[in-house]
């Protein structure tokens, strides 16, 4: 521990540590990024209020979304290195005594703009506009009930991640934070009639909770030790004062680990999640998959400098990624609800992040977030397209052969392209995310931390085992499928199961006759999404493609710099260069063009001394990378498109004996966390309570208040005898009064005078 | 000592005795009291702590060599015939009502 | 030597009591009932008059001729009996031989002087005022000692003779005996103290005490006889040895004079309370600590203090916890005078500094708030019955609106709600407790107050709350108008008395005005 | 000066014309009152010089009441007592309009009632004489007592019996203490004075270090009933279950926080000494209060006491918040007084409309009413938001706050201002955040969203069902959605939070003066108790009956 101080000064003087940002009055406008979503929002309320029928809603929230993600690009033009404070309005601020450094707290609703900012927002306005337009149409059935609330709540949880991601202080971040656990519980409670949903929408919240009480303590002990919550000053004060080594400054990191992975779902905090697939299917993808589950990598890639500071804190991290991706892998592996498959995946990428976070990369991991937030909308998008056209049916075994129906062939291609994104197929943007995470893995100072990649690839390959598990079974095969039981009750009770809306009847005829042979269906027609849905999957597709350009950029010419690496480089993550990498090289001040190349070469060089298998990192990793993607595939192939019944044969076996059994029925049972905490947790609390509330009803209300209310009375019902009614009695203990104070005084006073 | 009060010397024989005897009687009297059930005897055991404190008045003027104790000795007297008249006409209306004189039988306000 | 015109024009108030009574006892014998009728209009005025007498008669150097050991306390204390003394005319008005006028009315019955109640009974009620009045000005013990017995003699034949019944005369025949078991005790408490000093003059007392506490400090027979007067008092004022009496009579006396009862006898007893231990005094007095130095200490010898302390504490505590356990009415507002005693005994206690003018003040206060509860209660019946029990009471507001809020400001008032007078008068009770280093009794009144909150709450309860029962139907209002405005003048009173706190304190500071106290006798003797 | 005395004076007038007005006019009679009220109340707000300074104003006037002790009606106000007095005139018309037709009987006495307790609320929160605040105190019980015993549920009469005696008896508490003060004050000075601020410059400066224990002991033991701390808080549940709609809104709206208030006001700043050395012991029965009140809120099945219990959680984070004795601490607390009494008012104004359409309140037997009452179902979920705290909502700035301030309120004294509390404190306080969203989730997630349960013998159907006396008759239409007076009673509180939530810049920069001047003895006091920790090894018991033997 000694030794970090020491670490974290000389890199802070190498490393262009986080500038010192200036304020930018003039960039009020970037406000509007805010503004717009909460305006709409607003707008939807009124349409609520006036019960409006018409799609209006998703036109302004589109319209508002759009806005935002235009402003966001002229920012990206506009915003060089250094960072910049738009203060907006003062909300909490005040001073007493001298108003000296600890004497005054202000926390005002300023932005602070640095590239990774304007890097975040861009994939979250991008992709919420496009999923808003997906929506649009995927929802159209609730036009006049509950359109209005749905749009409303995706406007406020646009501008909550907007507070969140652009806050110039932790307090305005706190603020996102709960703005979007408002959200995410709004939007997953929003089948508000079905008791499940609601139970997830508060089990979301509760657990969110819990993270952001960490936030919240973290916060202030920031205050405590560095007199300030404002980002800018926050990095001046670590600057001077590192850190003292007492135990609170260095709890800090700790704490805002809890609040992230309460968040961004990682292992102790993770079971809301899956639950959370209970919301409408864009809900899942843009919140639970794109951009609310990233807040918590968000938050440690812009607290970089305070988890510098703390090793152990880093390890911690790349450790917890590490375990959760290995387990949620496994659980997805054995699950048969494909939103709840993409749910686990998305768990298991999250801990790659939160892995490359911790080995010291921000631009792996952030570089990943930006690839895995685009194919994972896509697939939870098309698992969208799939269960809006069959009625409701998610099931994995009730479905096959998908490519082959019409109207779903589109849905079904960009889905398998999303299967090969995810399974971070060679030379697929994903691939390259998860290269730069293992390779930092690998060639981290901290030793701790190399097992981890070791566990990073064996997971690479699970992921796409369970990919392709799943892109197998729904979309190659024999063309085979039942229609859900309305499941997710898009097709509302007044909409008649299979009923026919415009599309579905016109679908309907025309396929009616290939059908025949199927038969085995009766009168069933899936009907395939129309523009609003099929547009929106095309463009993400395209930008998941894109998503990789930076690092085929780097790949052809080997002196272009990575552009996300830019983004992060230039902000207070900086690169998130472990601390042995940067501690080889001179001063580092912009990441001018030759520097990146500089550092590009630097990196083979630096690699020489960690030799994995006796090829240098980035090779190793390539080669054993792809080699694990393939072999999935190659896994799952067998087992889920040439030969079904091998699949089960093999759970059969492998239930079969006692030694394996443990492996299906964990796998299945999702480890029985969600029993666990049950029973450890939440039924002893249960018990707790009512045995308070018992205390209170019983013991303190009743007995001692009451009791001590008849105290008087209890004691008057003592003297009641001496009130007998006969005269004798009466004289008697008056005169024996008289004669006892008598005697008392004569005793106590007389007796000594005269 | 009031100036203009010459006292006797304490321990006069007279004085003791008359108070010992107005202590005796006043203690009479209010056993009297506690005691007897019947109304009549009752008061007139009141009467007779009413003569104990005159004599006590008596005693202590002699001592005192003042004629104030008697003046209100005097008064004691007129007040305890006050007194009789009054409780004979009571205990008439109440004897006239439960046909009893003794106290026990009025016991009906009582704590219930 | 004063001449005897001086002293006898200081009784002028009492003197026109004492005619009004002759008067009216004749007045109630008349044949017709207009004359009849006039009875309590002619108390009332008599009172009237006897409080314009009170003011034009008491000059300086009368008072000065009167050589009493309290000289001004007549002056507040003897407006504050008539005063009262109207309000309880009033609340007797009503129902004082009321079955009988109304048989007469409608001729069933043909009148007989013989079985007319109403001249004898405002007679001993004016009386028993004058009684009262006389006790505040008395300047020795016989004095004192006539004053007393002209209160509570007629008392006893109110209690007997207002209505017929077995209650009534139980009560009586427990009021008379109880009540001269305790005359007599206080009687030989006189004796005692005449034996101690020598004097029955109360100034002359004082002086002979003073030296004693100077000397050697207070003879036995000094101390001792204080303490049986003081015992013997508590009789007057339902203190705690000497209360048991006070439920049975008060349930048993009908209304009025229960109403009677509950302040006559007390302001009485705590005048002559006063008036003793005026001469005892609250200084001058040292305390011997166990290695023989004499250290002066403020307030009453030592043994009389502590004896008073535990009968004011027992009195406030038994007063209050007795009363949580009762239905009847009267039972209740018996404990409830009880605790009140309790309560001015704190003040007793505290002394001429301040403490005796809270006590009369608080005197005062209580008064009113007899008048407005009795009135209210007077004013009404069940079936020609007086009502005594809360379910008899319940729902008052549906029928009679104006009497429940009433009943509610008055039983608030004696709860101790603050706007209201009996609240602010507890409060300077209390201060004044704090005052004068009594800060423990403070706690006890405090505390008292929140128990005795609980018998006060059913009256509003009953009042307000509760919804009428079959039982509470039957109350109707009584056609006479007396008690009803007596209830509403001393309700609203209590409104709006807390108005003129400031000159009411000053006015009932003015009862010590004038006292020398033992301390400053002894130093004024030496001078001299 | 005149126009607090307007404010105070126009209820009680009103109250009077009320009494003689016929019934059906008494309920608009009181709506004009109440809002003439606010409006005058608002117009010295409005003209208020001491908003940053902190200053009293107007001085006292020299107008005795009773002169011989010099007790004046010395009236005035300071931003926090201002701000605590706006929030109650602002409650009051929502309370009037909120019962238009949830009382259909003995409408004059109700509304009677309603603005005497109006009148002496302010009375209590303008009074700058010890006294004049001891007889608003105290009368506040009068009117309540009444409200909930007459227009209660079932069992009103026994609940109102437990809050009039148990508040009285705390009363008393706190009437023996300033009596106390106010005769060491003459005894020490020979002045006679009642004003807040003498008598509490005097008592923290010439009070020995004992006697002001017992002073803080006996003040902290007559407020905790009304606030309600931890052991004393069980009347609140029970009072709240049975009072009327509008009963609760202002017993949860502002009575509790004249509890609050008074300790702020009078406890803190008599005796600095011994609230330095008493503040541990609060803070951990608030802290307890906060975890045990929310355990209890968990498992209620009745929507209001649930409700109550939170503001039993709510309140313990308030006065922990106090008990940090530094201003981030103080500051929060003050906020939280103000909106808990907005939020939690909101709550109860809600169940109560639920109530007058299905007259159960019952978790087990009602639910799922988002399908019936859309509009209804949001404001729920907009109150419930800033009842537990959400940023953007007026809850976040005060409970942040206060966690915040007991956080920091550790021995290093960096903020200027050390404190007793610290990490620990904050840390079990901030569970009451996760378990505040369980029970609060648990009443929206029950009464307002799942499926629709409406209770088997439909209310609407029977009528006068329930005890002695109906309420039936008057509630709109059996089970539609808020009717236009209803929502224009939750608009305006609904903006208030927001624009508290949102911009509560103002309010801070005016309470940080009062907070600060009230805070001034109390770094050296804990400094002081901080060396003494060590030695001070028994903690004495805290309440005494009452406070003498100086």
């Amino acid at each position: 521990m000694i030794a970090a101080p020491a670490m974290l000064s000389s890199v802070l003087a190498l490393a262009q540590g986080p500038l010192d940002a200036q304020a930018a009055p003039e960039l009020r406008w970037a406000g509007l990024a805010l503004l717009l979503p909460l305006v709409s929002g607003v707008l939807c309320l009124l349409c609520g209020w006036l019960k409006v029928r018409s799609k209006l809603p998703a036109a302004l929230t589109i319209a508002a979304l759009g806005g935002a993600f235009a402003t966001i690009l002229r920012l990206q033009g506009v915003v060089g290195e250094t960072p910049v404070v738009i203060n907006l309005f003062d909300w909490i601020s005040w001073t007493w005594g001298d108003g000296s450094r600890f004497h005054g707290f202000t926390a005002n609703v300023d932005l602070y703009v640095d590239r990774l900012t304007v890097f975040w927002m861009l994939f979250v306005t991008g992709l919420g506009t496009l999923i808003a337009l997906y929506a649009s149409e995927y929802m159209e059935s609730d036009v006049g009930k509950g359109y209005t609330r749905f749009f409303g709540a995706v406007s406020i949880f646009l501008f909550a991640m907007g507070c969140l991601v652009m806050g110039g202080n932790l307090v305005m971040l706190y603020l996102g934070w709960e703005g979007v656990g408002l959200a995410s519980y709004l939007l997953i409670g929003y089948y508000f009639t079905k008791p499940e949903a609601v139970a997830a929408a508060k089990k979301a919240f509760i657990v969110n909770r819990i993270g952001d009480l960490g936030l919240a303590l973290a916060l202030f002990l920031t205050w405590q030790c560095y007199g300030t919550v404002e980002y800018a000053a926050l990095w001046k004060a670590i600057e001077a004062a590192p850190a003292s080594s007492e135990w609170t400054a260095q709890a800090i990191p700790w704490l805002l680990m809890l609040g992230a992975f309460g968040k961004s779902a990682q292992l102790p905090l993770y079971v809301w999640l899956p639950d959370a697939m209970e919301g409408p299917t864009p809900v899942s993808a843009l919140i639970h998959a794109a951009t609310m589950v990233t807040a918590g990598v968000y938050l440690i890639a812009r607290m970089f400098p305070l988890f510098i500071v703390n090793p152990d804190a880093l390890a911690a991290v790349a450790w917890v990624g590490g375990l959760t991706a290995l387990l949620a892998a496994t659980i997805g592996m054995a699950q048969y609800d494909m939103k709840r498959i993409w749910a686990y995946s998305t768990i298991s990428q999250l801990g790659y992040m939160f892995l490359g976070l911790g080995v010291g990369t921000t631009f792996g991991a952030s570089y990943h977030v930006f690839t895995h937030a685009f194919f994972k909308a896509l697939l939870f998008l098309t698992a969208g397209a799939v269960m809006h056209g069959f009625a409701g049916q998610l099931d994995i075994r009730k479905l096959s052969g998908l490519l082959k129906v019409p109207g779903f062939r589109l849905v079904s291609l960009l889905a398998v392209l999303g299967c090969f994104w995810l399974a971070a197929f060679p030379f697929t943007a994903a691939f390259f995310s998860k290269d730069e995470i293992l390779v930092s893995a690998f060639t981290a100072k901290d030793e701790r931390v190399h097992v981890l990649g070791w566990i990073g690839l064996v997971v690479a390959a699970l992921t796409a085992y369970y990919t392709f598990r799943v892109g197998f079974r729904v979309f190659f095969g024999p063309v085979k499928y039942e229609p859900g039981d309305e499941h997710h009750g898009h097709d509302d009770h007044d909409h008649a199961h299979g009923g026919h809306d415009a599309n579905a009847s016109h679908g309907g005829h025309a396929q009616h006759g290939q059908h025949a042979q199927h038969g085995h269906h009766g009168e069933f027609h899936p009907h395939g999404p129309r523009w609003a849905i099929r547009v929106p999957l095309v463009l993400i597709a395209v930008g998941a493609i894109l998503a990789g350009w930076p690092s085929y950029r780097t790949m052809l010419d080997h002196d272009a710099p990575n552009w996300v690496k830019t983004q992060v480089a230039q902000s207070s993550a900086y690169q998130g260069a472990p601390a042995g990498d940067h501690a080889t090289h001179g001063g580092h001040d912009a990441v001018s063009h030759d520097a990146a190349h500089a550092d590009h070469a630097d990196d083979a060089h630096a690699d020489h001394e960690h030799l994995v298998l006796g090829m240098d990192a980035h090779t190793a990793v390539g080669r054993l990378g792809s080699l694990a993607c393939i072999a999935g595939i190659l896994v799952s192939l067998y087992l889920h498109l040439i030969n079904r019944g091998a699949a089960d044969a093999l759970r059969r076996a492998l239930m079969g004996s006692i030694a394996t059994r443990w492996i299906v029925v964990g796998a299945e049972r999702k480890w029985m966390v969600d029993e666990f905490y049950d029973w450890v947790i939440r039924l002893p609390l249960r018990l707790v309570a009512n045995i308070l509330s018992a205390i209170d009803e019983l013991l303190l209300d009743a007995g001692i208040v009451n009791g001590l209310g008849a105290l008087p009375a209890a004691v008057g019902r003592i003297f009641r005898p001496l009130y007998g009614g006969v005269v004798q009695g009466y004289a008697v203990t008056m005169a024996g009064g008289v004669a006892l104070v008598a005697a008392w005084v004569i005793w106590i006073w007389l007796r000594g005078a005269n | 000592m009031n100036p203009i009060d010459p006292q006797l010397p304490p321990g006069d024989p007279l004085v003791m005795l008359g108070l010992l005897a107005s202590a005796i009687l006043f203690a009479v009297g209010i056993v009297g009291f506690l005691s007897r059930r019947n109304m009549i005897t009752m008061f007139l055991c009141t009467e007779l702590m009413f003569q104990g404190a005159g004599l006590a008045m008596i005693s202590y003027g002699r001592q005192h060599m003042d004629l104030s104790g008697q003046v209100f000795v005097i008064f004691i007297l007129t007040v305890a015939a006050a007194e009789a008249a009054l409780a004979l006409g009571l205990v008439v209306l109440l004897y006239r009502r439960k046909e009893t004189l003794s106290a026990e039988a009025w016991k009906e306000l009582a704590e219930s | 030597m004063v001449d005897m015109s001086q002293t006898v024009a200081l009784l002028a108030p009492e003197i026109v009591l004492f005619v009004a009574s002759m008067l009216v006892a004749v007045l109630g014998l008349s044949r017709s009932t207009g004359i009849r009728s006039l009875v309590p209009w002619v108390c009332v005025a008599a009172l009237v008059g006897s409080i314009l007498a009170l003011d034009a008669v008491w000059t300086p150097e009368r008072i000065q001729g009167a050589r009493l050991l309290f000289p001004m306390l007549g002056k507040y204390g003897k407006a504050l009996i008539a005063l009262i003394g109207i309000g309880l005319v009033a609340v007797s008005a009503g129902s004082i031989d009321r079955r009988y006028e109304e048989a007469v009315a409608r001729g069933r019955a043909s009148f007989d002087a013989l079985r007319v109640v109403r001249g004898e009974y405002y007679a001993f009620l004016l009386l028993s005022l004058t009684g009262a009045m006389l006790v505040m000005s008395a300047p020795d013990l016989i004095w004192l000692f006539l004053g007393l017995e002209l209160v509570s003699l007629p008392t006893y034949i109110m209690v007997a003779v207002a209505r017929t019944g077995r209650r009534s005369m139980e009560a009586a025949m427990k009021y008379f005996f109880l009540g001269a078991l305790a005359t007599a005790v206080t009687l030989y408490g006189f004796a005692m103290l005449y034996g101690a000093t020598g004097t029955m003059q109360l100034i002359a007392m004082r002086d002979v005490l003073a030296e004693q506490a100077a000397g050697p400090g207070l003879s036995t027979t000094a101390l001792l006889g204080t303490i049986l007067t003081v015992l013997g008092l508590c009789f007057k004022l339902a203190a705690v040895p000497m209360h048991f009496y006070a439920p049975d009579v008060y349930e048993g006396a009908p209304l009025p004079v229960t109403a009677f009862l509950s302040f006559t006898p007390k302001i009485a007893g705590f005048s002559a309370l006063i008036t003793v231990l005026g001469a005892v005094g609250w200084s001058g007095h040292a305390m011997v600590d166990h290695d023989g130095v004499r250290i002066a200490y403020e307030g009453l010898p030592q043994p009389v203090t502590a004896v008073l302390w535990m009968v004011a504490a027992l009195t406030m505590v038994l007063g209050n916890i007795g009363g949580i356990l009762q239905t009847s009415l009267k039972r209740t507002l018996a404990y409830s005078s009880i605790a009140n005693s309790g309560y001015m005994l704190v003040g007793v206690i505290v002394g001429p500094k301040g403490g005796i003018g809270a006590m009369y003040l608080f005197m005062l206060g209580y008064g009113v708030m007899t008048i407005a509860t009795f009135g209210v209660l007077a004013a009404l019946e069940r079936k020609g019955e007086e009502v005594d029990s809360f379910e008899s009471l319940a729902g008052l507001r549906a029928a009679h609106p104006g009497l429940a809020f009433l009943l509610t400001v008055s039983a608030l008032s004696l709860l101790g709600v603050p706007p209201l007078f009996g609240a602010l008068a507890k409060i300077v009770l209390v201060f004044v407790a704090f005052e004068g280093g009594q800060a423990s009794l403070a706690a006890v009144l405090l505390l008292n107050t929140a128990i005795g909150a609980v018998y006060y709450l059913r009256f509003v309860g009953a009042a307000v709350v509760n919804p009428q029962n079959a039982k509470s139907q039957e109350v109707v209002a009584i056609p006479h108008w007396w008690p009803k405005t007596a209830a509403i003048v001393a309700g609203l009173g209590l409104i709006v008395l807390p108005a003129f706190l400031s000159r009411l304190v000053d006015a009932s500071a003015t009862t010590v005005d004038g006292y020398v106290d033992l301390g400053e006798a002894v130093a004024s003797e030496t001078e001299r | 000066m005149n126009l607090i005395w307007a404010s105070i004076l126009i209820p009680v007038v009103t109250a009077a014309v009320i009494a003689v007005a016929n019934a059906r006019a008494a309920r608009s009679l009181a709506a004009v009152g109440s809002l003439a009220s606010l409006g005058a109340l608002a117009a010295f707000a409005w003209q208020f010089p001491a908003w940053s300074t902190g200053a009293v104003h107007p001085e006292p006037c020299g107008c005795a009441w009773l002169s011989s002790i010099n007790a004046t009606l010395g009236v005035g106000f300071d931003s926090v007592s201002l701000m605590l007095a706006l929030l109650e005139a602002f409650l009051i018309p929502i309370c009037v309009i909120g019962s238009w037709t949830a009382i259909s009987e003995r409408q004059r006495e109700y509304y009677g009632w309603f603005m005497l307790l109006h009148a002496s609320i302010l009375l209590a929160f303008a009074a700058r004489d010890v006294l004049l605040f001891y007889v608003g105190y105290e009368f506040t019980l009068v009117p309540l007592l009444f409200i909930i015993a007459i227009w209660g549920g079932p069992e009103r009469r026994q609940a109102a019996h437990k809050l009039f005696l148990y508040t009285f008896l705390g009363s008393l508490f706190f009437l023996g203490s300033i009596l106390f003060v106010g005769w060491q004050h003459h005894a020490s000075t020979g002045l006679w004075s009642w004003d807040m601020g003498t008598l509490s410059t005097f008592a923290s400066a010439r009070l020995p270090a004992n006697t002001q224990y017992w002073l803080f002991a006996a003040l902290l033991a007559g407020f905790a009933v009304k606030v309600p701390l931890f052991p004393v808080h069980t009347w609140l549940p029970l009072a709240h279950n049975q009072a009327p709609t509008a009963g609760s809104v202002i017993l949860a709206g502002t009575l509790l926080k004249l509890g609050t208030y008074g300790i702020f006001r009078l406890a803190l700043p008599m005796a600095p000494e011994g609230g330095a050395a008493l503040a541990v012991l609060a803070s951990v029965l608030c802290t307890v209060a906060v975890v045990y009140a929310a355990l209890i809120c968990w498992v209620q099945t009745d929507a209001k006491k649930l409700v109550a219990y939170s503001s039993v959680s709510h309140l313990g984070i308030c006065m922990l918040g106090l008990f940090a004795l530094n201003p981030v601490g103080a500051q929060g607390s003050v906020l939280y007084m103000i909106n808990h009494g907005l939020s939690t008012g909101a709550l109860f104004l809600l169940i109560g409309m639920a109530y007058e359409r299905y007259h159960v309140k019952d978790m087990d037997q009602i639910g799922g009413l988002a399908k019936r009452m859309p509009v209804w179902a949001f404001f729920m979920v907009f109150f419930t938001m800033s009842s537990i705290g959400l940023p953007g909502l007026n809850g976040f700035v005060g409970e942040y706050l206060c966690l915040f301030g007991a956080y920091i309120a550790t021995g290093d004294a960096s903020t200027g201002y050390p404190g007793l509390l610290g990490p620990g404190f904050a840390l079990v306080a901030g569970t009451g955040l996760i378990l505040g969203a369980m029970y609060m989730l648990l009443l929206v997630g029950r009464y307002v969203f799942g499926p629709l349960r409406e209770p088997r013998d439909d209310a609407h159907a029977k009528h006068g069902h329930d005890g002695a006396h109906a309420h039936d008759g008057g509630h709109d239409g059996g089970h539609g959605d808020l009717t236009g007076r209803e929502v224009g009673l939750l608009v305006p509180l609904a903006l208030v939070c927001l624009f508290i939530g949102v911009y509560p810049k103002p309010m801070l920069q005016a309470i940080g003066p009062v907070v600060e001047r009230t805070l001034a003895p109390y770094p050296a006091a804990v400094e002081r108790t901080l060396k003494s920790q060590p030695q001070a090894a028994e903690a004495v018991q805290a309440d005494s009956k009452e406070d003498d033997r100086g």
